[in-house]
């Protein structure tokens, strides 16, 4: 490195510095935003908690680093849930006690609805949250909660589409958890394929926890799906359903939702991942992509992978930034409503490449997404289709 | 409490007739697979006496007691209680009826008082139910109210337990367990008392008290008692009418002094090998 | 009604169910033994499946090596369990101790998720994966030959258990503990050894589990099918173990076949419900006669 | 020092209280349940619901566990039948709280007989293992009649009311909670003064000499399953109109082992003992997380730890509690008071 670069490479630092002490100074005469967090730290979620958890860190250190929200220092404060709904509502409790919450992340489905009442009598916050529950997608329903990405129906949704557009008329399998996760889409997946022309002639539960996937396949074998979209899990049962469905001689390609695309899990399928695809609305850590400063930020900022969890939590946290940034900058004060309207206002917004496209709110949620596929060679989930925007 | 008014004005409608039977045993058997425990088992007990019931170990004394206070089913034959076949009667039922008993292997309740063991005996006449109880007012409150004042008056102070009242069953020596049990069995307002070993593993002393009390228990209660008891000297002290059994049969029934002297009698105990034992029971007893 | 369809969805049946009587087996051996169900089977299963990990994933041990050392560990896992926990309990009522085991369940799981972490795993592959066809019925090829390998370790095991001294004298305390005590068994000897050896069952079993579905700290879930498995073929009956494992894989199947995913439990839970209405003590059990 | 009360007369003997001393104490505690919400934060707030709600479902799950002698591992399920009792109720009716509450008592202690009737002929571990059954195919029932408990999504509902005032936060629904909880543990304390009370522990200690003595085994047997789950299904309803929202998912079967975990820790057959356990089981994930920030300066990874801990601690109670203190903490608390009463003259 050359002497010329290391003191540009300085004045830069001593430049960001200065800024930084800047925006601190600015920060300190004016209210700090205070971004609370019911988070899986721990427990069965904990892979995509810790991911989360980073990623809002991030975001906000990334957020105040650039002067705050207006001037408003962002404020993140977490709170471990162990993926209970009866502990995450014991942190809201204590965290909203304790501090005055405008923003909030939640960790499950189930809490956001058990909080959500709380939510509109308090009308002080907006919450987004690891949960992309079609039910959530109902600004009526839910008036102060949003989903950072697609709902899980729009997810299945964006497949079907990118299905029907390489195979007109494909058959399609739906294979999903008894859970209400795994149960979420079914009845928008039934719809949209019949929308799009694709038969969808074999859908299938799976008990939680349950270990021998073998007569799924059978059945599998038996409607000869050309594409199966998993949905509901994380990891097992996808890699044995593969495996079985390979060596029986089934050409069938095998889809995910955004939980089970993380390119490490995906990873950890084995000679199987190499053609699985899915749905992901944001880009990966490891993308290298034009005009996208903020994935580069990442990437400075931590050196290893990261999952996808962290990008959820990391636009979570910038969607939320940005709509107290609308109502800041709408001299409005923060409150649940106003925050959504701001947030509602978020139209062609420039994520900085951690998703590929200006994206705007829709509703409750943010319906874009891009299918991925894993290049085994490369050991990475790679674009298969160009980002698709439902309306 | 009404229904200790009731009771004892029924009684004193019917007063006891004595050499009138309140339980009989006819013809009963009873076989664990294939193995007879009892067979053609036939006495009777009068109202107002003590019967004891005799035999060498694995004669099938306690499983005639079982099957009197209704625990086994005797696969033939029938038990009369106040004139009454109880065969299909469930034991919890012949309870209420007024068959109290005692157990050889001392059956107390642990996790209780020596007061609510006792308290306990009188469950069947009690009518307090779930709401009275929740709540403790009316009903419940005085039920148990009459109740305590009853055992304390009645049993506790006649049995001399007075001082070991609100000690767990669980701390107390052997004696006075067996004494706890009679307490139990009496709070049940019995018409007949069956006690199965009723002095077994009893110090002399403890032994004099208890023949004293079972005594009581039938002169001044009125309580009729029917017991199994291997200490022959108390049998032959206190009984009024002596059956004895071996090998689930009846050998002979009478008098305690004819039924001591009857030699069926004596060979059983010999045929057990109990011989020793029984001269030297038969010793203590004169 | 597609026969060949039928036909194959109960081979796979037979085939879990192969992986159920096995795991039975050894709650079975330790109620005979010791007269305690232990709920924390489940757990120990999974506690061997994540051993084996440990062993062939981690420290990159040939399965050779890595399946013994698995089974090794997790039965040295059982008996410390035994000394521990279970001794102290000795003469306590079955009660108290059902409920230390479920304790221990609680315990394991913690201790998988510090050591290995909370997420789901997968094992790395030892079974060859071509599929089995008998006849046109295709066999998923883990199935059978979990169910194969199942098959062979309960056949050894029973013919071990009618002739080895060990069996006899685990046979003995069995029939009373008391009365073999007196005739110079080692009774908490047997104690140990059957905690020993069902800890080993249990991890074997466990690994051709977790080899077919993969593993997670909520893998223990299985050990409630086997509970119905032990409770439907009698608690002491290793017979009723080996029948009702059989069929409650079965039903299991057919129910999710035919059903759906979310009847499997249910399926099984009736079952059991069932048989406790209608032979309260199991297809094979015997019931204790009570005393006074 | 406070030996030698003399007690006046018999129904004096047999009250709950007996010294000046407990009824001051009582009288102080009284005063504190009065004046707690409005000294406390929303967090305190939760907490002591929370807290509360787990006394009734512990007191409940006692009184069949503890005092009859018969394992359940079904309590968590009979709170869930209350709690979706009373989500449809207040959902679908409008009724007022205090009557849903009791139709949800109700409809649990329905359910609880008909998982009890298999006590006919069951009993022990048969009988324990007959109650996961029935949680299973409750759970069932939960996630699958989505015409009445909304599938897997479950059912959200309206605030309690009182007058048209709403209660929605910890320390509103606080005043639903707490006498609800006063009056059950008096309830609870008061059988056991009563013959129902001794024929459940007669049951436990020796059910065929029980029989013979004249009980009724199966009828109390079922009384027992019948009052417990009664007490379990109020607490699901107070648990439903603490948290509004209601999913299969909220009552597992873990929890049924929490409620069996608190007896055991607290104390099994003793109703201060199913308090002090229902409080120290709950409180434990908190005290853990204290310990977490402690700690988390000098090991930053505390945090990470903590859920698996958190199971350790929760199955290492059990087992400790069982093998050294099978009275739990409420002898321990026992033996406390005792060293004072008599302090300083035996120590």
């Amino acid at each position: 490195m050359s002497i010329f670069h290391k003191i540009a490479k300085r004045a830069t630092a001593v430049a960001l510095g200065a800024g930084l002490m800047v925006g601190a100074a600015h920060a300190a005469d004016k209210k700090d935003i205070v971004l609370g967090g019911s988070i899986p730290l721990t427990g069965v979620f904990a892979f995509a908690g810790v991911g989360i958890h980073a990623g809002i860190q991030d975001a906000v250190k990334i957020t105040n680093d650039n002067g705050g929200i207006e001037g408003h220092k962002l404020v993140y404060v977490p709170e471990d849930t162990a993926y209970k709904v009866d502990a995450s509502v014991a942190a809201f409790n204590k965290i909203t006690s304790q501090h005055d919450v405008n923003l909030y992340y939640g960790d499950s489905t189930a809490f956001s609805k058990t909080i959500a009442p709380e939510l509109d009598r308090s009308g002080k916050m907006l919450m987004a949250g690891a949960s992309f529950a079609s039910e959530l997608d109902d600004p009526k329903k839910y008036p102060n909660i949003f989903i950072p990405g697609p709902s899980y129906t729009d997810m299945v949704g964006i497949l079907l589409e990118y299905i029907a557009k390489e195979k007109p008329g494909a058959k399609v399998g739906f294979v999903h958890s008894d859970t209400e996760f795994g149960r979420d889409p079914v009845e928008g997946a039934k719809a949209s394929a019949k929308a799009l022309g694709l038969d969808m002639n074999l859908v299938i539960s799976t008990a939680p926890g349950g270990v021998d996937v073998s007569t799924e396949v059978l059945k599998m074998r038996r409607a000869r799906p050309d594409f199966v979209i998993f949905h509901g899990y994380v990891l097992a049962p996808i890699p044995e359903f593969i495996t079985q469905a390979r060596s029986m001689g089934l050409k069938t390609k095998f889809m995910g939702t955004f939980w089970s695309m993380d390119n490490s899990m995906v990873g950890k399928m084995g000679d199987v991942a190499d053609g699985f695809m899915g749905v992901m609305p944001y880009n990966y850590y490891y993308t290298t992509a034009d005009n996208a400063p903020m994935l580069d930020k990442i990437r400075s900022m931590r050196n290893t992978y990261q999952s996808n969890a962290y990008m959820q939590g990391f636009f979570s946290t910038m969607m939320m930034a940005e709509a107290a940034r609308n109502t800041v900058k709408a001299g409005k004060e923060l409150n649940g409503a106003n925050l959504k309207a701001g947030l509602q206002a978020i139209k062609d917004f420039d994520t900085g490449g951690v998703i590929g496209v200006p994206v705007s709110v829709k509703g409750n949620s943010v319906p874009v997404g891009r299918v991925y596929q894993y290049d085994a060679a490369k050991k990475q989930m790679v674009a298969a289709s160009d980002w698709i925007n439902l309306d | 409490m009404q229904m200790r008014q009731v009771s004892q004005s029924a009684r004193s409608i019917e007063p006891p007739l004595l050499n009138q039977e309140i339980l009989a045993v006819d013809r009963v058997s009873l076989s664990f697979g294939g193995v007879k425990a009892l067979s053609n088992v036939s006495f009777s007990v009068k109202e107002g006496s003590i019967t004891s019931v005799i035999g060498p170990n694995g004669a099938g004394k306690t499983s005639l007691f079982n099957s009197i206070s209704g625990f086994y089913k005797p696969s033939e034959g029938d038990v009369r209680f106040l004139g009454e076949n109880v065969n299909k009667i469930t034991a919890p039922e012949r309870a209420e009826r007024g068959m109290a008993r005692t157990f050889q292997n001392i059956a107390l309740f642990k996790g209780m008082t020596v007061l609510d063991n006792i308290k306990l005996g009188r469950h069947a006449h009690l009518k307090t139910n779930v709401l009275d109880a929740l709540f403790y007012f009316g009903r419940a409150r005085r039920e148990e109210c009459e109740l305590r004042r009853e055992i304390e008056e009645r049993i506790i102070d006649f049995l001399e337990i007075d001082h070991i009242r609100n000690q767990s069953v669980a701390n107390l020596s052997y004696g006075l367990q067996k004494r706890v049990e009679l307490a139990r069995a009496l709070a049940m307002q019995p018409k007949i008392l069956l006690l199965d070993e009723p002095v077994a593993g009893m110090n002399r002393e403890e032994t004099e008290d208890m023949a004293r009390f079972i005594l009581d228990v039938k002169e001044e209660w009125g309580v009729t008692v029917l017991m199994v008891e291997h200490d022959m000297g108390l049998v032959m002290d206190l009984s009024d009418h002596v059956v004895c059994l071996n090998f689930g049969k009846v050998i002979t029934e009478g008098l305690p002094g004819d039924v001591q002297a009857h030699p069926d009698v004596i060979s059983a105990y010999l045929g057990s090998g109990d011989v020793a034992a029984l001269r030297k029971k038969f010793k203590e007893g004169k | 009604m597609d026969w060949l369809f039928f036909s194959e969805i109960g081979l796979a049946g037979v085939g879990s169910g192969g992986l159920y009587a096995l795991t039975g087996l050894a709650l079975v051996l330790i109620y005979k033994a010791t007269r305690v169900v232990n709920m924390a089977i489940g757990e120990i299963l999974m506690f061997g499946a994540y051993v084996f990990m440990g062993f062939s994933a981690g420290l990159a041990l040939p399965m050779w090596a890595a399946i013994p050392l698995a089974i090794l560990v997790t039965g040295l896992m059982g008996g410390v369990i035994e000394r521990l926990i279970i001794r102290p309990m000795l003469g306590e009522s079955a009660i108290s101790i059902f409920m230390v085991t479920i304790g221990l369940g609680s315990v394991l799981v913690g201790l998988v998720e510090i050591i290995w972490g909370a997420n789901p795993q997968r094992l790395v592959e030892f079974m060859p994966s071509d599929p089995i066809f008998i006849g046109e019925a295709y066999l998923s090829s883990k199935v059978g030959y979990a169910f194969a390998i199942a098959a062979v370790v309960l056949g050894l095991f029973l013919i071990v258990f009618r002739t080895w001294r060990g069996g006899v004298a685990l046979r003995a305390t069995a029939g009373d503990q008391a009365a073999a005590y007196s005739m110079g068994i080692n009774v908490p000897g047997v104690f140990s050894s059957v905690w020993v050896i069902t800890a080993m069952i249990s991890a074997g079993a466990g690994i051709l589990v977790g080899s077919i579905g993969g593993i997670s700290p909520n893998m223990g879930v299985y050990g409630l099918s086997v509970l119905v498995v032990v409770i439907v073929g009698g608690l002491d009956s290793l017979l009723g173990a080996l029948i009702a494992g059989v069929l409650v894989g079965i039903i299991e199947t057919y129910a999710g076949a035919y059903l759906g995913g979310e009847y499997k439990m249910l399926a099984t839970f009736c079952l059991l419900v069932l048989v406790l209405v209608v032979r309260p003590y199991g297809l094979f059990g015997t019931h204790e006669i009570e005393r006074l | 020092m406070r030996i030698g009360t003399a007690k006046e007369n018999y129904l004096h003997d047999a009250a709950l209280f007996d010294t000046n001393v407990q009824r001051a104490w009582m009288v102080a505690l009284a005063a504190a349940l009065l004046v707690l919400p409005f000294i406390s934060g929303q967090y305190i707030g939760y907490l002591v619901c929370l807290v509360l709600i787990n006394i009734v479902s512990t007191t409940g799950l006692n009184i069949l566990t503890g005092f009859t002698g018969l394992v359940s591992l079904g309590q968590a399920a009979f709170m869930g039948v209350g709690a979706y009792t009373v989500a449809i109720l207040e959902i679908n009716a409008g009724t007022p709280f205090l009557l849903n509450l009791l139709i949800a008592g109700g409809a649990a202690s329905l359910v609880g007989v008909v998982v009890g009737l298999p006590s006919l002929r069951v009993k022990g571990l048969y009988l324990a293992i007959a109650t996961i059954a029935a949680s299973v195919i409750l759970h069932f029932v939960f996630a699958n009649w989505t015409s009445v408990t909304g599938g897997v999504s479950g059912l959200t509902m309206p605030p309690a009311s009182i007058f048209g005032f709403e209660l929605v936060q910890p320390n509103q629904v606080y005043w639903i909670i707490m006498p609800i909880t006063v009056v059950m543990l008096f309830g609870a304390a008061n059988l056991f003064r009563t013959r129902i009370g001794r024929a459940f522990i007669a049951i436990r200690d020796r059910d065929i000499s029980a029989e013979v003595l004249g009980i009724r085994l199966l009828r109390y047997k079922l009384l027992s399953f019948a009052i417990s789950s009664f007490y379990a299904g109020v607490a699901g309803g107070l648990w439903a109109y603490f948290f509004r929202v209601i999913t299969p998912e909220s009552f597992p079967l873990m929890m049924s082992i929490f409620f069996l975990a608190a007896i055991i820790v607290g104390g099994m057959g003793s109703i201060l003992g199913g308090i002090l356990g229902a409080v120290f089981m709950t409180m434990v994930p908190e005290i853990l997380k204290m310990m977490v920030g402690v700690l988390s300066p000098i090991w930053p990874d505390a945090v990470a730890v903590m859920s698996p801990v958190r199971i350790i601690v929760f199955g290492g109670l059990i087992i400790f509690f069982l093998i050294f203190e099978p009275d739990g903490l409420a002898e321990i608390w026992r033996n406390i008071r005792r060293f004072f009463h008599l302090w300083p003259f035996r120590t």
